[in-house]
């Protein structure tokens, strides 16, 4: 039996959390998460087809759950509020004695409940989080974010977007007054004034807002001919849904045809804007037809879509795929290092190179335990066939060209700290 | 010199004149009467004596100062209570606490902060207050809720609340209306005895000439807004502008 | 100068939003004297009448195409709405692009059923209540209605296109003598004002010059009396109701193109609605219209980047910060009438 | 509760059972604040055309009576009758019971908050059946007339009161109860109102006349009622009870 | 009073009524941060009692001043250290400051203005706090305590979380007794103290002359002017002191978890306090803190249940039947929690008009049959003995 550190899991199970919003605006993305988590779990244990233990490069695990131990879940709802997610997880380490959590819809509960696990010494793969600062400014170490950052959003549309649009375009902002808005814009903002864009203005939209047409209107105006809508969830459906009902699509500015760019996609969302996202350039973390399209690279990608669209009826999202992933790179990690002490973790996630898990091959740095790895741009469809396709894949923007040093401006001032194996 | 000195007050409401040119001096320890017609003002003068009003032109002084200006409960701190013609009451508290409340007012001023000495520990009020309540007969009903009490009980207890100040100026705005008759009496006596015990001004008005005729050192008649007569109840009596504008037949 | 007519123009397409919300909230909080605090459920249930017409319309058979494949590689199936297969594909087509201007003529009874139903079984019994009763128990009701939403349409937005005919915009501004794209206005926003305008209208007629408006404000100062003078004011009260329920219904189905509906819009829209309804003043029906369009405009001139560059963070707060103006320098609202809920 | 003694030689309910058929008859009236019982086992009956004065002390259960029979909310009639020209009050609501023909001027006026002197009395007439016009109200009152566009509740007393019972009169009425109409106004109005009660008596009126006043009460009755703690201890004529003085003292104290 | 100090001492036992290997051990509320919440949450409640159950203003803003306070906390614990007394004192300090301006200019309306007024003050400060106050507030990360800041008080050897002189707040001695396992934490005994001492404190309020003032105000503020009362500072102190109680929470909960957020102060954060209130009893003492309760407790426990959960209750079933009942009660729990909450809304509002408190004082009357008493006056005496 092994001590030392807080829940260490006794008899022949093992406790995970899953801290997704259930309640709310992203309560959908949050049930898709769950659904993955729930799914992960299954393989962990050896049931159902297996999913992307097979196709993982480091089969250490064998569907045997972890360590031997069964692998059992807790459930909580972070409401997307920090003091309900830190609420509920504490539930979670306190009452249930949860020796890891996952989860997550947004930055602010992200780093929230990062911060809260570093401090009772359990083990945090962030969910969905796309804010620089989870990994950046926030970064801690018993944390760890598989999912891609706004940086890598930026440096990963910005040669799709010279490549489309060419090097002589103004760009016009929107950006959801909070962090992850605010680093969002700071990142497109930086990539595409490098292509040698102009940025023409940048304003910042209340959270609340429902609607955005006084932000809008003004723009055609302005003498921009691109729109980067920096917003995410409800507040990019109803930015997106009201520039295209100001025409904006059909537009033409400075003789050339004006365009909408939306850094981050959700599939969810884009079902909730509908038509409107036909040919809206944004990026991805993962889309289900990677491997199909772009092919064996990607592997992983198939036999998960296969063993979630087997049990749900419907393909994945990169929500889901996240969190799927996360929970098999932390099984994985403990199988590796033998124990589930969180340091033990820390150690065989930092550096781990990886593949087979859909994204092509990965790495989780070790300096500040984000994972490096390809970006998917993709355009919003202009005849989807069926509501869960919505976006064709533009192009693979390669690991490389999203890689930056650990110590960049955007990210600095986070210390990632001693991993804390609590009790 | 009077305890109160109405000079020239003048109040308008939209087009209609509701007093016009009001001159009154009560003198200090008698007990003044305002009668009149329905709508002659009666109200209305009382309520710029308290501050509820502020009258267009004129002046309200009492005890040398100037009432205009000053906020109801600071008018009410230099000694003038008033019984309201439809009962003004705490309907959510009990007898009791209501009879306190104006007993704290006294000795404590407009404001204090004892937030932590229990009620019942301030014995000198609560003393107070039930002979108070002892003296207007209500003492039985001391817990109950004033908002279901009879119509009559609760003028009676707003009449206690008023005395228990021991106000230097006391103004009754039909003060027995609804009561019944043997608790009009009562009334006529406690307010006589008041008068003989206490250092106190009253201003009473009434449509009960009974009342009026018991009590009145002086009265006052006011009609459409401006005093007809003022005189001692004997002379107003039979004063043949007062019959027709106000008495009628009534005998008195 | 264009610049300022775009800003007047938007902000009035915002303010009959806010102003048509505020209507139906009046009607209850400030002539019935509830502080309902389900007027935001009323107003997103009609837009999920929108939704569910919508659904209604396109239900679909299924027929299975084998020459295709879905994601996981079975044939694949297509779905084609009973509409179209009932009156041929054209008209069927027709008849769902026209959705959403349908769903009125279906919201109509279903939200004078919901506001009776409501006003019968519940609100009726908590008239003579404390105003914090009101609160817990209408919180209450809109939370479940909020969930049985989200139980059948879930938590996503759902988009519900206007008629192909009023998506996109037109060049207002050309129409007035400015430069091509200065003030360029999308048509149905334009459809909604119009709409707005003519409920507004419709509902002032009806309070103006009928005694039903008298007499239920004389209802809600003094029922007892009211019902001495021979009248059924429990009638009246229920009739205002659904009145009410229907505004904020059609106020829902005609935003659905606006923005896509989903469950918790209400909740979005409810504590403005509130702030819109007593900026107004409490019981002053021109009052809440008035303010519904005042805060629109000035919110809209807000959010323009010269104001924000001006006052960083103006449009977070220029809602709040206009009321307490409003407040502070006129006590009750603007039209607000004396003694309706100042205790 | 301990009943009140009936005083010897008197059958509190001799008159009702004499003088059949009633128009109204209260038969048994218990009615309840709450937990509260006000009204305790009330029986009386008034005939057509005449004007009953219903006395007691602060307190009695006079008001409590009429709004019993006005069939309000409170005090909650919980057992006995109520009939009124054939027709079961106690099984109406307030507005059926005015409908019916039931009147009540309440003691504190109840004028509508937010309605002029001419819509105060607009509304009484909003719902069949209607009695005087307007116009004959404002001859009865010439200064409701001068008030017309004034709200309601910024009237004087008197005023008020006027308005009270001339909102009353704009309904076609069969029985009018008076909860001390009396009360605040100058003694050539009180004398406007008896001469007016004798006309609405000549038109054939029933009115239950509740009065603190009771010599000026009684001096216009045809009977009495007098309550005493919620229970009727007299009912006779009213000229009897103006004569009888250890009567008076024993009830009115007077 | 006694039965409340003996409810909070004896938390920890009273809310783990299930050993934890049980299927029922699901309900147990009886861990640290539950526990924490409910006191700190009590605490808010009662002090939001002082000002709505006494003076009747309701107040939609006083998010604000628990969020005002837990950002003074993690201030105090950036800038001095982790020991809770600076950030306690602080936050107290902070709020009562906050809520005087705000009182003072809120409170020349009265009614549902008032209410708007408070509302208005609330939302603009949660809108700045989200965004352009991020360099003091964190924006919608939250405030929390980093490792380069400078902590001037903070000895070598003190703890690096929150602490009362080096005992820290997340302490806890785990007490096993056969299959119950219980948790003592240190951190839930200060809020525990804290909250006897703030319930004693408001006892002393409601019993005072200046509480009876406070309810003078509420039945008839013209008439307490008109009895040479001025009603504005009576309100105003209760206004000041509801919103230091507030400010006490809000500082409790950042010494428990020492991170701030911005939605702390939402509306309905405020809504949510209202709602404590209501549906435990405005106006009596003990009713807020359990309607605190129950709503930290639904949020808290039944949000967590899920479908697996569900089938290993009802495991014993056979498996239709197993089926059926977690298709009825999977609408109900887990996700759909917030219905159960909306339910029981209603219920409660409707079948117990005075609250939670009034239920208990049903019952308790069932069993005494003391059917007598007239309602008035039962009321009455229901509010002089409220304890
Ligand atoms: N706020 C107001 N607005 C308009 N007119 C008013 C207002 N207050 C009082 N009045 C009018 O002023 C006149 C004087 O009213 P007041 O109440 O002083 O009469 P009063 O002498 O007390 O009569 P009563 O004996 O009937 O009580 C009345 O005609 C009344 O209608
Ligand atoms: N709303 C109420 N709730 C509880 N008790 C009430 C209520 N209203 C009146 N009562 C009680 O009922 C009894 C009778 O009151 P009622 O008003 O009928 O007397 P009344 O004969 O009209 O007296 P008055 O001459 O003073 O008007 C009184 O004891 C009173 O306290
Ligand atoms: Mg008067
Ligand atoms: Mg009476």
């Amino acid at each position: 039996q092994e001590q030392g550190f807080t829940n260490a899991p006794t008899g022949g199970t093992v406790t995970l959390g899953f801290n997704v919003p259930q309640t709310g605006p992203y309560a959908d993305e949050g049930a898709d998460e769950l659904r993955a988590f729930e799914l992960a779990v299954e393989h962990l244990n050896g049931e159902g087809d297996g999913g992307m233990l097979s196709t993982f490069s480091s089969q250490a695990l064998e569907g045997s759950g972890i360590l031997g131990k069964r692998v059992e879940y807790v459930t909580g709802d972070t409401q997307t509020k920090s003091d309900a997610a830190r609420a509920s997880a504490r539930s979670m380490i306190e009452k249930d004695g949860v020796i890891m959590i996952s989860g997550g819809s947004s930055s602010g509960v992200a780093v929230a409940v990062q911060g809260l696990c570093q401090e009772a010494g359990i083990i945090f793969m962030a969910g969905l989080t796309h804010s620089n600062d989870t990994t950046g400014k926030d970064r801690k170490a018993n944390g760890f974010r598989h999912f891609f950052n706004a940086y890598q959003s930026a440096a990963a549309m910005g040669p799709v977007l010279e490549s489309l649009y060419g090097n002589d375009r103004k760009a016009y902002h929107l950006t959801a007054d909070y962090t992850w808005g605010w680093t969002t814009q700071e990142s497109m903002q930086a990539a595409t004034e490098a292509l040698g864009w102009e940025t023409v203005n940048n304003v910042l939209t209340p959270l609340a807002s429902t609607d955005f047409s006084s932000y809008i209107a003004p723009v055609l105006q302005s003498g921009a001919d691109v729109l980067f809508l920096n917003h995410y969830g409800g507040n990019m459906v109803n930015s997106l849904t009201n520039a295209v009902q100001f025409g904006l699509k059909e537009a033409q500015a400075n003789g050339k045809d004006f365009q909408i760019v939306v850094p981050l996609y959700s599939e969810l969302m884009a079902r909730g804007a509908g038509q409107n996202i036909a040919g809206i350039p944004g990026s991805q973390n993962w889309d289900w037809k990677l491997e199909n399209q772009l092919g064996e690279k990607y592997k992983g990608t198939n036999d998960f879509v296969q063993a979630f669209g087997e049990k749900y009826g419907f393909p994945p999202s990169q929500a889901a795929h996240t969190c799927y992933v996360q929970t098999l790179l932390y099984a994985d990690a403990v199988q590796r290092a033998g124990s589930f002490n969180p340091c033990a973790v820390v150690e065989a996630l930092e550096g781990f190179e990886f593949d087979g898990l859909g994204n092509g091959p990965t790495l989780y740095r070790a300096e500040d335990h984000q994972c490096f790895k390809d970006v998917v741009v993709v355009r919003g469809k202009e005849n989807p066939e069926n509501e869960f396709d919505l976006v064709e894949i533009v192009e693979v923007t390669p690991t490389e060209a999203v890689t930056y040093p650990h110590d960049h401006p955007m990210f600095a001032g986070g210390e990632l700290g001693e991993c804390n194996p609590g009790a | 010199m009077g305890i109160l000195e109405v000079k020239n007050v003048n109040k308008r409401f939209g087009g209609l004149q509701a007093l016009g040119d009001v001159n009154l001096s009560v003198a200090e320890n008698t007990c003044h009467a305002i009668i009149g017609p329905n709508g002659a003002g009666k109200s209305t003068l009382l309520n710029c004596l308290i501050g509820k009003l502020i009258p267009d032109t004129g002046s309200v002084m009492f005890d040398g100062q100037s009432v205009l200006g000053r906020k109801p409960h600071e008018i009410n701190q230099m000694g003038i209570s008033r019984v309201f013609q439809t009962p003004e009451i705490f309907g959510d508290l009990t007898v009791f606490e209501n009879v306190m409340i104006p007993c704290f007012a006294k000795r404590d001023g407009a404001f204090r902060m004892h937030a932590i000495e229990s009620v019942a520990a301030e014995t000198d009020i609560v003393d107070q207050a039930e002979s108070m309540l002892a003296e207007v007969n209500m003492l039985e009903k001391r817990d109950i809720v004033a908002s279901s009490l009879s119509r009559g009980d609760k003028r009676r207890l707003e009449m206690a609340m008023c005395l228990s100040q021991t106000p230097k100026l006391l103004l009754l705005d039909e003060p027995t209306a609804g009561m019944a008759r043997a608790d009009t009496n009562n009334t006529i006596e406690l307010l006589k005895q008041i008068k003989a015990r206490r250092d106190i001004t009253m201003c009473i008005i009434e449509h009960d000439m009974h009342v009026v005729f018991s009590l009145a050192d002086r009265i006052t008649v006011l009609a459409q807004g401006t005093p007809l007569v003022e005189d001692t109840p004997d002379k107003i009596k039979g004063h043949p502008k007062v019959r027709e504008a106000y008495l009628g037949e009534a005998e008195v | 100068m264009d610049a300022i007519f775009l800003q007047i123009l938007n902000g009035l397409d915002k303010g009959s939003a806010y102003a048509l919300i505020a209507l139906g909230l009046t009607l209850i909080f400030g002539t019935l004297g509830v502080v309902n605090f389900a007027h935001g459920a009323l107003f997103m249930i009609g837009a999920f009448c929108a939704v569910t017409l919508s659904r209604l319309l396109s239900l679909s058979f299924t027929t299975i195409d084998e020459t295709r494949t879905d994601f996981l590689g079975n044939p694949m199936k297509v779905e084609t709405p009973y509409a179209e297969w009932l009156f041929g594909p054209e008209f069927g087509a027709a008849i769902i692009d026209w959705t959403v201007p349908l769903s009125i003529l279906f919201a109509i009874p279903v939200m004078l059923v919901v506001g009776l139903v409501m006003e019968r079984g519940l609100i009726k019994h908590f008239y003579k209540r404390p105003h914090a009763d009101q609160i817990l128990v209408t919180f209450g009701l809109a939370i479940v209605l909020q969930e049985v939403i989200k139980y059948f349409y879930g938590a996503n937005p759902i988009p519900t296109p206007a008629p192909e005919l009023f998506r996109g915009s037109f060049d207002f501004g050309a129409l007035l003598g400015f430069e091509a794209n200065a003030v360029i206005y999308p048509i149905w926003r334009a459809v909604y004002f119009i709409f707005s305008l003519t409920v507004i209208a419709a509902v002032f007629g009806f309070l103006q010059f009928t005694t039903f408006g008298m007499v239920v404000r004389a209802g809600m100062a003094d029922r007892e009396t009211v019902g001495l003078l021979g009248i059924d004011i429990d009638k009246r009260f229920t009739i205002m109701f659904g009145i009410a329920a229907a505004v904020a219904g059609l106020a829902g189905v005609m935003y659905t193109p606006i923005n896509p509906p989903n469950y918790h819009m209400g909740m979005d829209f409810l504590v403005l609605s509130f702030v819109v309804v007593v900026v107004g003043g409490m019981g002053s029906l021109p009052g809440a219209v008035l303010a519904g369009f005042l805060l629109g405009i000035l919110e809209s001139f807000a959010s323009t980047a010269w104001a924000i560059n001006l006052v960083p963070g103006i449009n977070q707060i220029i809602i709040y910060l206009v009321a307490i103006v409003v407040l502070l320098t006129r006590p009750r609202g603007l039209m607000g009438r004396k003694g309706v809920m100042e205790e | 509760m301990n009943k009140p003694i009936v005083p010897e030689g008197f059958d509190p309910n001799a008159n009702h059972a004499a003088t059949a058929p009633a128009f109204l008859s209260v038969w048994n009236v218990e009615a309840y604040y709450g937990e509260s019982y006000i009204v305790q086992n009330i029986s009386f009956n008034v005939h057509e055309g005449e004007i009953l004065a219903l006395l007691g002390r602060n307190g009695a259960g006079k008001t409590s009576t009429l709004r019993t029979i006005a069939r309000l909310d409170t005090p909650a009639l919980k057992h006995g009758e109520i009939w009124l020209d054939h027709k079961p009050l106690h099984e109406m609501r307030s507005h059926e019971a005015a409908a019916a023909g039931i009147a009540l001027v309440p003691e504190d006026r109840r004028i509508i908050p937010g309605l002029t002197v001419e819509e105060n009395l607009q509304l009484a007439q909003i719902a069949p059946p209607r009695g005087w016009s307007i116009d004959r109200i404002y001859d009865l009152f010439p200064r409701l007339g001068e008030r017309r566009k004034q709200e309601g509740v910024t009237l004087s007393g008197g005023e008020q009161q006027m308005l009270s019972i001339g909102r009353a009169l704009c309904r076609d009425i069969k029985v009018l109860l008076l909860d001390e109409p009396y009360e605040g106004l100058a003694p050539v109005i009180v004398q406007e109102i008896a001469k007016t009660l004798n006309i609405i008596r000549d038109q054939g009126i029933t009115t239950i006349l509740v009065e603190q006043n009771a010599i000026a009460a009684l001096k216009l009755a045809d009977r009495a009622v007098i309550l005493d703690t919620g229970s009727v201890v007299y009912d006779g004529s009213a000229q009897e009870v103006l004569e009888n003085e250890a009567l008076r003292a024993e009830y009115l104290a007077i | 009073m006694g039965i409340v100090l003996f409810l909070t001492l004896a938390a920890p036992f009273i809310l783990n009524p299930f050993p934890a290997t049980s299927g029922m051990a699901q309900f147990n509320a009886g861990y640290p941060d539950l526990m924490q919440r409910f006191v700190i949450f009590g605490i808010f409640a009662i002090g939001f009692n002082i000002l709505f159950g006494l003076t009747g203003y309701l107040s939609f803003g006083h998010a604000a001043f628990l969020g005002v306070g837990s950002y003074s906390a993690v201030w105090m614990f950036k800038l001095l250290g982790y020991n809770i007394v600076p950030g306690l004192v602080l936050s107290v300090i902070v709020a009562g400051l906050f809520s005087l301006v705000i009182g003072y200019i809120s409170l020349r309306r009265s009614g549902i203005y008032f209410s708007i007024l408070t509302l208005a003050f609330a939302q603009m400060s949660f809108a700045l706090a989200y965004s352009v106050l991020t360099p003091i507030t964190n924006g919608e990360t939250g405030l929390q305590v980093y490792t380069s800041d400078p902590q001037y008080l903070q000895s070598a050897d003190a703890p690096s979380i929150p602490h009362l002189f080096g005992l820290e707040m997340r302490a806890t001695e785990t007490l096993r007794l056969g299959g119950w396992s219980f948790d003592l934490n240190f951190g839930y005994y200060v809020c525990a103290v804290v909250m006897v001492l703030a319930f004693y404190l408001a006892i002393r309020i409601f019993r005072s002359p200046f509480g009876m003032m406070l309810r003078a105000v509420k039945s008839n503020q013209q008439r307490m002017n008109y009895t040479g009362l001025n009603s504005r500072p009576y309100t105003l102190a209760a206004f000041v002191i509801s919103g230091m109680y507030a400010g006490l929470a809000g500082g409790l909960m950042a010494s428990m978890d020492p991170l701030a957020g911005a939605e702390r102060m939402q509306w309905t954060a405020s809504g949510e306090v209202v709602l404590m209130t209501i549906l435990g009893g405005a106006g009596t003492l003990i009713g807020p803190v359990l309607g605190a309760g129950l709503i930290k407790y639904f949020e808290n426990i039944f949000s967590k249940i899920n479908d697996g959960v569900l089938h290993q209750w009802f495991a014993f079933m056979p498996d239709g039947i197993e089926d059926l009942l977690v298709g009825i009660v999977h609408p109900f729990v887990g996700k759909g929690w917030h219905l159960t909450l909306g339910l029981l809304f209603m219920l409660v509002v409707i079948f117990l008009p005075g609250g939670l408190v009034e239920g208990g004082q049903r019952i308790a009357s069932v069993f005494r049959r003391d059917r007598k008493a007239g309602g008035a006056e039962a009321r009455a005496a229901a509010k002089r003995n409220v304890e």
